[in-house]
């Protein structure tokens, strides 16, 4: 155990500090919807020419070209994070690892560099309503015509749909194929004609979401990623390099200090909320579970660092850490009593922005509470996640399948 | 010994349901809700044909005079229609405090008015149960002054009910008043702030050198957000049921997934007794008045926590579709989550609890 | 809702009564274990004749040959609980039930008025080591040869065998039907030749359990109730009957009392704990879910009354029962702190009933925490309870199947 | 940046394990817990071969001078054995509040023979945390007064170290006090009643004054003690993982059932966490000073619910099997039962966390 940085990294550290301190004023608001902005464009630049962003992405396609270098990747990231000043991105996280792993030079020189300078945004299309935690049921279709796919179908969760350039999608263009086997990677434009996107309101009230309709949207064959039916390995190759994402133990830290603030000021009868025993043993409680995740990150990215799988200590961030925020947000409103129910209407019957007296951090509690749950949901549920911390972290067997008359070839 | 409902209650709450889903289904709560209309004249019209506002009232006084099972029973349809409609302010705690502490001419003014869905009360007695934001009211030759916050059923209300200080419930007309709605995540019922100042106002006389009338009131609205969450809580649960029977996932329908079945299970578990709570505190609070305290606090946290793990668990059994507006699943979510910060929050509603059994 | 009783009712709870304080000298006490002695036996019989046991048993096999009135039976059973008063019984809950269905009137006649009596005890040869939550896959087999069948295996779970005078015992006597179809139910004394009877010792040091062993136990094939290959569902014919059992919400409520008490009387540095807020709060919740399911009982009660299949409320109680009882038991080893785990060795290497200084209530909660885990995976596990609410009570389809190779016809 | 175990730490692990295996199975544990035997010669010789006494004493004492992260890895392998032996009072407690607070000559008296496993000390500071039964003890012209509860290790120790009601910590011999043996739960530790009666005891001299060095020394117990969950915690989970996979019910192996799986993966996702909680607060006592109480805490109570959940699911994992005595898995679940209760259980050391943190 050794919790101290080597100077190496410490000097990194100081750097970035310093890149930061010096350059805070040219940096856009940290959280911006739609297309990005010239500021936020300028910005990437800025930070991809320093290393602090696009940082391993290899300079002909634009990006720094470092080598992996896990320590240094966790600082930037965690001194951007303290500074609370916006991040650079990697142009997309699944997109471009992937082209750069199974994509054709043609298409690493035509997609990366734009994208990773924020000139080209993309979204995801996988999911559709009738296939979420068994995604490759998907059945969007995708028939050759000529030199063409013709592609019909529906995908949900397509966020930022509304304004990205590109979509990265799965299509089934093998239909009697097994079902992992008859799936295509395919990009396109997002102004094809026949695309049709709506906005998605969730129980938060906003449209981050949207369904993206296909109605024979033609696309050259040969924006196909990998081979003809190899979509759902092309899809998945680039998994393993994931890290972090849901369930981060760092927004859970920020998040209990958050609240224990609250119960510092706020007051119930005149009291301060920490002086009721009820709530302070269930802070206490909740500071525990918070800590060991952190801890379990620290032990994580230590891993990482020396290119070891992780194993459990991995495969179970996900499942606590977004339980953990569920239930934070849970506390937070519990303390503020009937002010914890204030809520803006963000949205619903196109009100938006009404005043609400009275209303703590913006009604964030609140939102949280639901997009946590959202998230117990999303990017696999939390039965999804336990049936492979079952299955894969501790080798307990799969269910009998069951086989799909739709697809050929079983389940398997 | 029967723990049941009688002929008369089970008709009378198969009217109401029957009511409800023929003249407010989901799309209705919608629109009253996208407008922010949280007394939408129909269905109000409704709800007085069926004597829903009167039933509380004692007979004399041109009510019904029916127990607050029966409320509860209305109060469990409404939660379970997620009716944007008043009802727990107006047309319980503030017919239960009139025709315990009111005067005569108090009852005979005001009682026949609920009764017949003509006079919306507000109440505010949220400072009885614990101040926020400064809120607190005090009386003074016959006027009001301060600021009573979270006033159910306000912002629809012609006039309002407020304890100040001391706990003595007074009568003012809300148009003396300024009052303010308090959005919250529920669209479907209106919370105000409600701001006096030196506003003329008229003390129930049975409400003051005791906090018995008060604390009555409250224990009744406890109880009937209680079987609000109940029916809201139902609700989901009988959709998250029909969903997973419904909904494929690796070509099964998820229902005979062990985890997802489990879920459901879980929730019937622990929502199933709570009918039986609600029922035993509202029949309590009349027929048994010496538990009738202890068991509106029982019910309203119990039913609190039951309900938060309900809406959470049959939002997670529709998956994704849980989490969108599109089956409007999270009206239900939201108004489960209004029934629980209302008139105190578990731990607060659980000390009371020790507080009546001399445990503090 | 109208929680009084009936004039009729009444008198008739008055009477229990009056005859509880005018008899309970010759009450033998309350929990023993072994044969009954001859006080026990007395006492059987004075309440048979008064119809406080054997209740509705017709009068022909030696009971009191009452109409069945639930109320009644309620009554009987809340009194003697209230005056802790040891209370009759009908035999075995099982057999006789089964016997009065589905057994031969010579069997009715040999079996019954001994058994309701006192004078002839029984064990239950159901589960075994293979089969716990899949009972029907039991394995114990019986092959006939000439007039008897030939019985080997062994039993778990056989409570009393080590004193019974006779078991009922599924056995499989047709190997080769499908699983359920080749179960046959068998009584016999349990001084045949070959059994064996080992005390199976538990986690709380107790050895009220036995594994029972068959080696070549020869019984007449006219020992059997019903016919051949039908045992499964002469075993489970009067399942439907069964009514309260495991989860007895008075059970819960009187040790919720008995909580309280200690929280009243024990202190820590001097302090009663019921001056702690947040043990308060615990408690609190712990009775709020006991008075749930105490007045679902009230419920229940009056369905059965109403001869209503009481549904939902009666399929939770043993889940909610036995979860309720062990969180209360958790609680209370929790409040009394380091006292909370004092505990007599209770058999374990031998030792018994040694002397421990500051133990509470004989080392009740440290025995009943484990006891109730046990009963919440004993008498069909939580996670079969919630199969079955699942499936019967909330209509969601079963699992599919997987076939065993063992039986013929498949798994249904 | 490591929040690893270095390589000598690994390999410290694996020796005690090794040798717990070897040594100190089921058999061996059953054995000495039916002869109400906590302290078996050849298994605490066999400790002592592998150092594990010496760990927290100094080198000029003759011990090896290791941190308590070492310390905790032992407890863990320990209680994953479910190992009859003196540990937490004896070579954890002891060695650390006399390295603390120890006079010279009492060092020179007492690390050494603690290092070669010559002298056992039983701790008795649970008056310190909360008096029960009127426990504890005064100080008074160098004797001891009165009773201590729940002395850690007690009835297998030579030597005793009590706090007096101030804290301060005085050696007494055991033989001078009546010690008396406390029955629990778990027969593979030994916890006492020792009652002092102007009995002779020397004080620490650097324990007076302050609370530090009582508190220092509880830290490290609760520590330990959470690390001995830690340990026998996993390896329920561990058995009950195997179990699943080799139990066929409804002709499959239960651990294909998602209902079995799924109560695995809870217990993996709660424990897991806990071995990095445990390593921090472990490493937090010598290099981060600041955060060692509250870690303590933390690592005490949040090992203490996990621990209770795990012992919990994993027997039910093992259906009726794990219930019985047979497979023996209730030596584990009712040490991680003995864990918690020991030195504060949860609610109460929650609550020492938040007055550390200044919030109470």
């Amino acid at each position: 155990m050794d919790l101290a940085y080597s100077p190496e990294y410490a000097a990194f550290r100081d750097e970035v500090r310093a890149f930061l301190d010096s350059h805070r004023d040219l940096a856009p608001p940290p959280m911006q919807r739609g297309k990005p902005s010239e500021q936020a464009k300028a910005w990437q630049q800025l930070l991809i020419e320093h290393g602090y962003a696009a940082r391993t992405i290899p300079k002909e396609y634009g990006g720094y070209g470092a080598e992996p270098d896990i320590l240094k990747s966790h600082i930037i990231a965690e001194e951007f994070g303290k500074a609370r000043i916006r991040p650079g991105h990697d142009g997309d996280n699944r997109l471009v690892p992937t082209l750069l792993e199974l994509g054709t030079e043609e298409q690493k020189r035509t997609y990366i560099p734009p994208t990773i300078r924020g000139e080209m945004t993309w979204c995801q299309g996988y999911s559709e309503p009738g296939s979420g935690s068994d995604l490759a049921s998907l059945s969007t279709k995708a028939e050759v015509d000529g030199d063409d796919f013709v592609i019909n179908g529906q995908k949900i969760w397509t966020s930022g749909a509304q304004y990205a350039d590109m979509i990265f999608c799965l299509v089934r263009t093998e239909p009697d194929a097994p079902k992992h086997q008859g799936i295509s990677y395919l990009l396109f434009p997002m102004d094809t004609p026949g695309i049709e996107v709506r906005p998605l309101v969730t129980m938060t009230g906003e449209a981050t979401f949207n369904e993206t309709f296909f109605t024979d949207v033609r696309v050259p064959t040969s924006q196909i990623v990998g081979r003809r039916g190899e979509g759902w390995f092309v899809a998945n190759a680039t998994l393993k390099h994931e890290r972090g994402g849901l369930g981060d133990p760092n927004q859970a830290e920020s998040r209990f200090h958050q609240i224990v603030e609250m119960m510092r000021e706020e007051t119930l009868d005149g009291e301060p909320l920490l002086s009721q025993a009820t709530y302070r043993d269930r802070l206490v409680a909740l500071q525990g579970q918070m800590l060991a995740m952190k801890f379990n990150g620290m032990r994580v990215l230590t891993h990482n660092v020396r290119d070891e799988e992780p194993g459990l200590p991995r495969w179970i961030v996900k499942l606590n850490g977004c339980e953990l925020n569920h239930r934070m947000a849970e506390m937070a409103i519990d303390i503020l009593g009937e002010l914890g129910v204030l809520y803006p209407s963000k949205g619903f019957g196109g009100h938006r922005d009404e005043d609400v007296p009275y209303l703590r951090d913006a009604g964030f509690w609140q939102q949280r509470y639901m997009m946590d749950l959202g998230l117990i949901i999303g990017g696999g549920t939390a039965q999804i996640q336990k049936n492979m911390i079952g299955e894969r972290a501790l080798g307990l067997p799969k269910e009998p399948k069951v086989a799909d008359p739709r697809f050929g070839g079983g389940a398997a | 010994m029967e723990f049941a409902l009688n002929e008369e209650q089970r008709m009378l709450q198969e009217s109401v349901r029957g009511y409800l889903e023929a003249s407010c289904p989901l799309d209705r709560v919608r629109a009253a809700a996208d407008a922010g209309d949280t007394r939408p004249a129909d269905l109000w019209e409704g709800l007085v044909d069926l004597g829903v506002h009167a039933i509380l009232v004692p007979e004399e006084y041109g009510g019904v005079g029916l127990g607050h099972l029966e409320a509860a029973l209305v109060a469990e349809c409404l939660g379970g229609a997620v009716a944007p409609v008043p009802y727990v302010g107006s047309s319980v705690m503030a017919p239960v405090a009139l025709a315990l502490a009111g005067s005569d001419a108090q009852k005979d003014a005001w009682l026949p008015r609920i009764a017949r869905g003509e006079t919306v009360f507000g109440v505010g007695v949220t400072e009885q149960i614990g101040s926020r934001e400064s809120g607190g009211v005090a009386a003074a030759g016959g006027t009001l002054t301060g600021k009573a916050m979270f006033v159910l059923d306000g912002a629809d209300a012609d006039m309002l009910l407020i304890a100040d200080r001391d706990g003595a419930l007074h009568i003012a007309r809300a148009a003396d008043a300024d009052v303010k709605r308090l959005p919250t995540i529920d669209r479907t019922r209106s919370t105000s702030e409600v701001s006096l100042e030196a506003t003329a106002a008229e003390v129930l006389p049975g409400s003051t050198g005791s906090r018995a009338a008060v604390l009555a009131t409250i224990d009744a609205g406890r109880t009937m957000l209680a079987a609000d969450t109940l029916g809201a809580a139902q609700n989901m649960l009988d959709q998250a049921i029909a969903y997973a029977k419904e909904r494929r996932q690796f070509n099964r329908v998820i229902g005979s997934f062990q985890a997802v079945k489990h879920l459901c299970a879980e929730m019937a578990a622990a929502l199933e007794p709570c009918r039986s709570l609600v029922w035993y505190a509202a029949h309590a609070s009349r027929a048994i008045p010496d538990e009738a305290r202890l068991m509106a606090c029982h019910a309203k946290a119990h039913l609190s926590e039951v309900g938060r793990f309900v809406a959470r668990t049959a939002t997670e059994v529709h998956g994704g579709m849980g989490f969108t507006d599109l089956l409007g699943l999270h009206y239900w979510f939201k108004r489960i989550g209004l029934d629980r910060q209302l008139l105190g929050a578990p731990e607060i509603v659980r000390e009371e609890a020790a507080t009546v059994q001399g445990w503090v």
